[in-house]
């Protein structure tokens, strides 16, 4: 058990960073702090695949070939890149899309705007 | 030069061009670059579905060889789906122009179209690629340039824009997942590429296996609106501009779940213990509930494009259920079942959007009292359409029916037989709702006009699913090559 | 939003040019030390965004117009997106840089890894800006009858 | 050894961190916090020899994202209100996810082993090439603009999508309407509705009621 967790510790932190990056998107009703744990979720799965790209000893993978390195894996680093790249673009779009709601909805708590959209259908239903 | 790079050409084709349609000054010659670039897009699909022999072909973006570098594979389920795609968005396009003109601000369309183009893009790239990775980047272009379409029906109505923030934040829950489940298959395996994650997984560590293939099937079933984490769905394509409803509607969750089986059947095709246990014990149950909760909610839905949006998470579920089955008949009813009903639902949302759009405001069952006689044209072609999906003979929708069912007697799942007809002949009754007050009932209203612009491309879809109901030939052949392309003709 | 603190506006005015420059260095030497096109497209929006927090978004929108900032935003993704079609033209695949250059294929890839490179650089600086200009103009009258609208 | 204990102090830290956004309301706070968590793992990617990454989720990720939560919190509101539903099925979906994520992590190669599979089959012709053949010495360069250069296309166009999808959001002219389809289209409330202690009986919804009121006298 303890061998386990000497070798695998840096995975399991970064399970627990998940989990409360997942736990705060699923469960809180403000928009915004929605996008936060959003971003604390994807950052946790970057730690991840970088963790996964560690080599003991190694370096960066910037090669110089007069010295006789190890190198890291290169190819999570890439990865994450493009999804450091993806994760900005959703967090924009989702503070856009939170700015407008405020101001359609007066709040950018889920339970509020909630009731003001069950309040348009009662609107549409009198309506028709 | 042309033919040799016609996969690659599909994808970059639509992408490239919505960068450039979002430039244009105006809107009307923005939607004549976007109808441009759906077509040359089609005709590609086309070419790429009919010259070869179809034999499975790899084209290496990059000129770099597979696992190195990634891959495009155009092989008989991508090029199905491809073809789907495009001729569904060459329709979409067409009715969009006078949707798009009367929803949003002039100075606005011509980035809805980008915006439009870049969805058609990604899922295109969606289906051909085939690296685990690049997956995911498609899945992202599509699901942002989506979520910016679905907001922009605030200007319609503003429900639109929460509807667009879910569908934002859990579809990057669930691009999340896929990620994690992607980062396991790649740690135990020390590839991206599709083939050869299928030709390494079965040698490596089991546990990171399971776990790889449970977080990229559940992150796929969010993107895919499969039950139970549909729940983004009915919003979004409610209160989307109702062009953009047809659009997605007719092809985005397609290709999710088209996804879905790639990543079972042929990903972890070499380990058929553990996907027939995911298969018969997860998304066969899951598929059966979505047949009844949505076809249910459907009955009790007033709002017509929420109706539909519920009665699509009931055909998701038959398509998913028909891959759950797993034979290589049931595989191909799937996809006989895709095609059909991304015939099916564009046309209903495009006739639901035409009628929106002349009568004002939001089509419920009482704002349609007697419409069928105020808009002939609109109206017959969504009861053809309508007829499709419960599947009347003679149309696109019995041609699935048949399949399926003969599918599930074949594997000896009478019950399931049993379900799907029971649950077909639930989905008569919203229709028979909606028929009957649509055509039954006097009208009262003013005289409404109606607009060939409009009627005329759903008018192309509702014949469609007549003529593929009666000549359905090449839908069977293809989605036969299809089925035998994604399991890799292991069954 | 507009500083009037002398010691920001004069910091501002002395780093503006060291910061892009240090951007453009960012930018190109990407193939020899960490950087590329995504660090140096941030590097170079902020140097504009610290100018517009410092100055103000009038000066901003006058030192870098929105219209002009939203067309780059196509450009980048142009120059990327044309690179794989001359390689096409070139009878390679899509972004087959060896094809750029058929007597030398490494010189090729040298010369894709650029151009892409800038292309992204492009695209993420605007992209950038883009939305800061549209995060701070947004609700204010004036930004949205100028150029707010890009 | 000394590699080990600094990443431990900052996992730590970033544990502490994502804790404190759980309980904190104060919205300034939530977001500077994330700024700070983003950074230290900015530390954390050097410390596990991924500088590329790190200099890039330290302009982004600590950079722009708290920039742009900044520039939007002006006009939000500052507090989070306490929540009021039931948490218990989150916690639930965590704690599956969770289980799963365990027992999966603790069967992979263990952290640091050069003979994991992940470094044996792909990565090495990477980094054989890349400076041989292409002479780049940065081989994340090189994977990133060639190798996967298609992916990287894909991802100029998402932050190109995002730019478009804000552009259309935030500066383009189709505005909110507010739910009467017979009335000719409102304006974005040009009195934005305040982040007020009653939030219900905000002036959009209020006006809305009059109208519904109005509506249904008529008819």
């Amino acid at each position: 058990m303890l061998d386990l967790i000497a070798s695998h510790w840096n995975y399991l932190i970064v399970v627990v960073l998940m989990l409360i990056g997942l736990y705060i998107v699923m469960s809180r009703q403000n928009l915004v702090k929605k996008l936060v744990g959003l971003s604390i979720f994807q950052t946790a799965l970057f730690l991840f695949y970088i963790t996964l790209g560690r080599i003991d000893g190694g370096t960066a993978p910037i090669i110089n070939p007069d010295v006789d390195y190890v190198y890291s894996n290169p190819l999570p680093h890439v990865l994450i890149l493009t999804a450091i790249v993806v994760g900005v673009a959703t967090t924009a779009l989702g503070l856009a899309l939170t700015l407008r709601i405020n101001d359609a909805f007066g709040s950018i708590e889920e339970d509020e705007i909630l009731a003001a959209k069950a309040e348009d259908g009662l609107i549409e239903e009198k309506k028709s | 030069m042309i033919m040799t790079n016609i996969p690659g050409l599909i994808v970059v084709v639509p992408l490239l061009s919505a960068v450039i349609v979002a430039l244009m000054p105006s809107g009307g010659v923005a939607w004549v670059l976007t109808l441009l670039a759906t077509i040359a897009t089609f005709a590609l699909t086309v070419i790429n579905a009919t010259t070869g022999d179809g034999a499975t072909v790899s084209y290496a973006l990059g000129g770099w060889p597979p696992p190195w570098g990634i891959e495009f594979i155009s092989d008989g389920a991508s090029r199905l789906m491809a073809l789907i795609i495009s001729f569904l968005s060459v329709a979409s396009t067409l009715y969009a122009n006078v949707l798009i003109k009367k929803e949003i601000h002039e100075k606005d369309q011509a980035r809805v179209y980008g915006a439009w183009l870049l969805t058609i893009g990604g899922l295109l790239g969606l289906v051909m690629t085939g690296d685990a990775f690049n997956l995911f980047v498609f899945l992202e272009i599509s699901s942002l340039a989506s979520v910016t379409l679905v907001a922009m029906g605030a200007g319609v109505d503003r429900r639109a824009l929460i509807a667009g923030y879910n569908y934002l934040v859990i579809g990057a829950i669930g691009a999340t997942f896929y990620v994690i489940g992607v980062g396991f298959c790649y740690a135990v395996t020390g590839t991206l590429n599709m083939a050869d994650l299928a030709v390494r997984l079965p040698g490596a560590t089991a546990a990171p296996v399971f776990v790889g293939l449970a977080f990229m099937v559940a992150g796929i079933m969010v993107k895919a609106a499969a039950f139970p984490v549909h729940m983004w769905l009915p919003a979004a394509y409610g209160y989307a501009p109702s062009a953009v409803s047809s659009l997605l509607a007719a092809i985005a969750t397609k290709a999710s779940i088209y996804v879905l089986a790639r990543v079972v059947f042929t990903i972890f095709g070499g380990l058929p213990d553990v996907t027939d246990l995911l298969l018969n014990w997860v998304i066969l149950p899951l598929s059966v509930m979505a047949m009844f909760a949505g076809t249910i909610l459907a009955i009790y839905e007033h709002d017509l494009k929420k109706l539909l949006a519920q009665s699509s998470i009931a055909q998701i579920g038959y398509i998913t259920l028909a891959f759950a089955i797993g034979t290589t008949s049931s595989i191909s009813a799937g996809f006989i079942h895709m095609a059909n009903h991304a015939m099916i639902k564009g046309g209903l949302f495009m006739a639901v959007g035409a009628l929106m759009v002349t009568i004002g405001k939001r089509v419920t069952m009482s704002s349609i009292e007697g419409l069928g006689r105020a808009m002939p044209w609109t109206c017959s072609a969504m009861l053809v359409c309508g007829l499709s999906l419960i599947g009347l003979p003679l149309t696109a929708g019995f041609i699935s029916k048949i399949y399926l069912v003969l599918a599930t007697l074949d594997a000896g799942m009478n019950v399931i037989t049993g379900l799907i007809l029971l649950s077909s002949a639930l989905s008569v009754l919203y229709l028979w709702k909606i028929v009957e007050v649509m055509w039954m009932r006097p009208y009262k209203g003013k005289a409404l006009a109606e607009n060939i612009l409009i009627y005329g491309p759903l008018w192309l879809v509702a014949i469609a699913n007549i003529v593929f109901g009666i000549y359905a030939k090449p839908i069977v052949d293809l989605a036969d090559a299809a089925a035998r392309a994604i399991t890799g003709g292991a069954l | 939003m507009m500083s009037s603190n002398p010691v920001f506006r004069v910091t501002t005015k002395i780093l503006f040019a060291p910061i892009i420059v240090y951007g453009l260095y960012v930018q190109f030497h990407g193939d020899f030390g960490p950087g590329g096109g995504f660090q140096a497209g941030v590097i170079i929006a902020a140097a504009f965004i610290l100018y517009g927090l410092v100055f103000g978004m009038v000066a901003l929108r006058k030192l870098a117009p929105p219209r002009i900032v939203a067309l780059f935003m196509a450009i980048g993704v142009m120059i990327y997106g044309g690179v794989g079609v001359v390689s096409l033209l070139n009878g390679g695949n899509y972004l087959d840089y060896n094809a750029l250059d058929h007597h030398d294929p490494a010189h090729g890839q040298h010369l894709g890894i650029l151009l892409v490179e800038l292309g992204v650089g492009v695209t993420v600086t605007s992209v950038m800006m883009v939305l800061f200009f549209a995060f701070a103009g947004y609700g204010d009258p004036k930004a949205e009858d100028d150029g707010g609208q890009g | 050894m000394t590699s080990v204990m600094i990443n431990l102090f900052l996992v730590s830290l970033m544990v502490v961190i994502a804790v404190m956004v759980v309980r904190t309301h104060r919205l300034f706070a939530v977001i500077v916090m994330s700024g700070a968590y983003s950074l230290i793992s900015a530390a954390m990617f050097v410390n596990l020899d991924a500088v590329d990454v790190a200099f890039t989720e330290a302009a982004v990720g600590a950079g722009i994202s708290t920039v742009l939560l900044l520039a939007a919190m002006a006009r939000l509101p500052a507090e989070e209100k306490p929540l009021k539903t039931n948490v218990i099925g989150p916690l639930a979906v965590v704690a599956i996810v969770g289980a799963l994520l365990v027992t999966a992590v603790v069967d992979l190669p263990a952290f640091g082993s050069a003979d994991a599979p992940a470094h044996t089959h792909v990565a090495p012709r990477y980094l054989a090439e890349s400076d041989a053949k292409l002479h780049i010495p940065n081989v994340v360069t090189t994977v990133l603009a060639s190798y996967r250069g298609f992916d990287t296309l894909g991802e100029t166009i998402v932050i190109f999508a995002a730019g478009l999808g804000v552009l259309l959001l935030l500066a383009g002219k189709t505005k909110t309407q507010l739910p009467d389809y017979s009335k000719p289209k409102t304006a974005r409330s040009a009195t934005r509705p305040k982040a007020s202690s009653s939030p219900k009986k905000t002036r959009q919804s209020s006006a809305k009621k009059k109208k519904a009121a109005m509506k249904g006298s008529s008819s």
